[in-house]
């Protein structure tokens, strides 16, 4: 009998299959909907203090090979998200609060209040790709990152995840101060900075011309990320970036991540996807004679 | 590819105050109710219902209202936009005795879906809801496709002075309607809804849209539907269960906005 | 009439589509036949002090959206590898000599022996991402290259090309140090660091497991990065990464790029691709109204 | 996709000294003279012409003389190995009267084309050139096909004593030969398109090998000629202008490395 469950730390996931953080969650109905399609768990959009419209469209395009985006991290602010992620209070399904910040003291309020509303931990995004002042800046800085963990850490009682990018050249130091500052898992990876210009115009198409790569053309770098970051912590991973069926998502576990987040394969594959994907995890490991994904985790390195 | 593809104008013409239709060339087919997405470069990149479909032109109606719009609206023949689409699930034209009720520039998505109806051969039955006289189009083309054409103004300044919503509560009694399709301003499309308890009825949504292909969770409704893959037609049964129909949007932000 | 020639900065290509290091340059004869086949300007295998036989097989394989390859830098050594070099003097086409070393005197020293042998130009290879001791640990550190690109100018008369990584951060700091250092041109980019696990085995395919990926998913990175440095430096720019078709090429101009470089295409369209891509730029041109290339370069930005 | 597919060691079987031929299940057509590439997981990655086509069921057959060839003799029935490909251009068997000239592991991979002369009914005549008698293989399945076997071994310890190349020179001009097909030593290869001046020849080249698929370059001869993709089967008037057919091939470093 095959058991697909697993563990980030302390939180336990029926399934391995996570929405990725601003895929189909502007509100309570939508994360509803995707909880309803058999997500494992639910990444809340990026939050901030404040509500912030982001970027005029175009903010999302279709490429040859994935998806690029630069939505510029709208969100309604704190306060009125808080009222959709209380409304999910009664699901069984672990809420994972999704926060940006500038600073450690931003971080800490925003940890603070995803606590009170009842998410069931917390996600650092400090990898946006096209977001000034926040992500990447924040991301790529060693120090500075380690203060905003640990002071999150120290105000919160919620485990607490920390989302990187594959745009920075030190992954390993990066990791290795998550690590030392109390971070619980590391997400790998975000977007990867890209670009499309239209040659009709001669102009970039998103409106904030750069944005963030994913889809299918990522994996073979989001894999490696996860693989990398394994051999420079004892953390666990969580893995994102182009994962579409169940053998991409075995691929990520055979790199070391204990869990996976799906975006744009809901694009892919419709709202669907998370039981597909599920499904399909089953029949691989039934196939090939494995009864838990513990044995699958890291199996690359092992 | 769901990537705009770059086509230029071949005309702008002034529907009423405010209100135009300009046609593109854009191969392929579309459903009447299905909309696209049009990028204006360097402006903004909106969903447009499309309003008239003749082989590979195609045409959009709308009003100048927002940043997006009013440069859409100062562009000439000849000048270049950005299409990709067409999205959204479009109308399914069932019943026999049809009722079409359009509020402001929501009436211009509903010409193609009254020309099929027309092909059909369906008896058809149009009302337009608009505040006053100068807002008001597309009556002569609809009575052209040979449809029934009643007009309501808010101050009576032509046809029944009133909501349209109101108007088409006779109608449906009236005419034996068994069918209505409509567009227009929420709380009208749902006091409509309300006097369609027994028969079919079929209402486009507009919501703030960014990606059109039912990622972002922009647009999405009640439990999780995405007004830009599921809708943007909806039927009664539902909207019925959809508790923001009629009273709220949501901004870019995600902030929700009382209609 | 449509004109696409072009220069990088000293250096008159009669088109602009270069052949990429490491693609069909292991002697003369292979050189020679992309010269045949059309190529504006051949880059060399980069070519170290000592010979280096590279990482055992696999190193390389197709991804389902790019190429995956970890090489090793294998090369005769710039000693015998000047014999195949010395060949090409006869050929009108440019021979830019592609180096690569661990400190700036490996690089003087390269660099001196390519000018030597009668190469028109350098190529700094500081972007490998699968060579320890070279490439990336190089590539990133704005100081040790700027001290590369400087020793390099003083020893060398030829021109000297700097080609950078997309796995880095920091790309403006370092495209402006190498501009103040005197570089005449970026190359961008170098492959991206990436993996593919074997499912099965439940190993990396690639012998030295983590790779560069190469190919048409990468295009949209390789034209964010040229964007970036156009904005940067005023030097021009070589742009590869996924150029497989006439309007890839076109859309790099418009980022930025004066000329490009291919190199998995010529897996993907055969080794004829450099003509069939200059054919493809001419009737995009002649349908556009443009006549130069010139005309082209940063339209997405002018 | 250009990616080794894991299959299974259905057999392996010792054909003579430091000489086995392993089987596995690889689904797809395959011309004699085609090769794959055979991944040995945690070893290397090495070309391997074809040497046994049964629909499903392809054999490669080797001497065990380096790591990744050591690493393949040892793996038993039931053992994974990586299989991508075929590669390669593979033999155009033309001509009434063909001689086939195999020189040591080079003979394996004739068997397949043999066969095929065999089904176009012609009259086949095979040398098999090897150092010494515990060398020798094939020659019963070669028999079994209906060949004509001839067998030359350096020290005379079995067959005509000397190298094949100067025993084909005979037969070519007995049996009026009209075309020779040969893979082996490429001196041997060499001197035979020396007394091949006017009849067909094609000949299998070997050399170190890392994409396969014509991009790297480390296997190109001549003015840039990839043994992976225009080879490896070149005929005699390529090979007359390919300075380095019979002289030298290249290492992985690409260092010349004289025959």
């Amino acid at each position: 009998m095959v058991d697909i469950s697993t563990s980030i730390g302390p939180l336990q996931l029926k399934n391995p299959t996570m929405l990725a953080s601003g895929i189909m969650d502007e509100d309570a109905g939508s994360m509803q909907r995707m909880i309803d399609c058999g997500a494992g768990a639910i990444v809340t959009k990026s939050i901030g203090l404040k509500p912030r419209e982001g970027y005029a469209n175009p903010t999302v395009i279709e490429l040859d090979h994935g998806i690029l985006n630069a939505m510029g991290l709208p969100n309604p602010g704190i306060e009125l998200h808080g009222d959709e992620i209380k409304k999910l209070r009664a699901t069984n399904v672990p809420i994972i609060g999704s926060i940006y910040g500038a600073d450690a003291n931003e971080f800490v309020s925003l940890a603070q209040k995803m606590q009170q509303f009842g998410a069931n931990a917390i996600e650092l995004n400090v990898s946006c790709p096209h977001a000034k002042h926040y992500g990447l800046e924040v991301g790529c800085d060693p120090d500075l990152l380690q203060k905003i963990v640990s002071s999150v850490k120290q105000h919160v009682s919620l485990p607490v995840f920390v989302k990187v990018s594959p745009n920075i050249m030190n992954l390993a130091e990066i990791v290795q101060s998550i690590e030392e500052a109390g971070a619980d898992a590391i997400v790998a990876i975000n977007t990867v900075k890209a670009m499309k210009i239209n040659l009709e115009t001669a102009r970039p198409v998103l409106a904030n011309k750069t944005g963030g790569y994913s889809g299918k053309a990522i994996k073979p770098i989001g894999v490696r990320c996860v693989y990398d970051i394994a051999q420079a912590v004892d953390l666990p991973i969580i893995g994102v970036g182009g994962i579409t069926t169940g053998e991409d998502a075995i691929e990520y576990f055979m790199a070391g991540a204990s869990a996976v987040q799906i975006g744009s394969a809901v694009y892919y594959r419709g709202p669907e996807v998370f039981k597909s994907v599920c499904d399909e995890i089953k029949t691989w490991m039934k196939n090939h004679r494995y009864t838990k994904i513990t044995e699958l985790i890291g199996a690359a390195f092992r | 590819m769901n990537q705009p593809i770059i086509t230029t104008i071949l005309s702008s013409f002034e529907e009423a105050t405010d209100i135009k239709t300009i046609t593109f060339r854009y191969p392929g087919k579309i459903t009447p109710g299905q909309f696209y997405m049009i990028w204006i470069p360097g402006v903004d990149e909106v969903p447009m219902s499309v309003s008239s479909i003749k082989q590979d032109v195609k045409g959009i109606t709308f009003r100048n209202i927002g940043d997006a719009t009013q440069a859409l609206y100062r562009l000439r023949k000849g000048d270049q936009i950005g299409v990709r689409g067409p999205y959204g699930n479009g109308f399914t034209l069932t019943g026999k005795r049809p009722l079409f009720v359009g509020g402001g520039t929501g009436i211009g998505m509903l010409a193609p879906l009254v020309e099929q109806a027309r092909r059909k051969k369906l008896k058809s039955t149009v009302i337009l809801g608009v505040k006053t006289k100068d807002e008001l189009f597309f009556e002569d083309r609809f009575q052209q496709i040979g449809a029934t054409v009643l007009v309501s103004t808010d101050d009576g300044s032509v046809g029944y002075q009133g909501f349209a919503s109101e108007l088409a509560k006779d109608i449906i009694k009236k005419e034996r309607i068994d069918a209505v399709y409509t567009c227009g301003p929420e709380q009208m499309m749902r006091s409509l809804l309300s006097f369609c308890k027994t028969i079919l009825f079929q209402a486009s949504l507009e919501r703030y849209m960014k990606c059109a292909i039912g990622i972002c969770g922009q647009c999405c409704i009640g439990r999780g539907l995405r007004v830009c893959v599921d809708g943007p037609i909806f039927d009664g049964t539902t909207l019925k269960k959809v508790q923001d129909f009629g009273v709220y949007r949501r901004d870019a932000a995600g902030r929700k906005i009382p209609f």
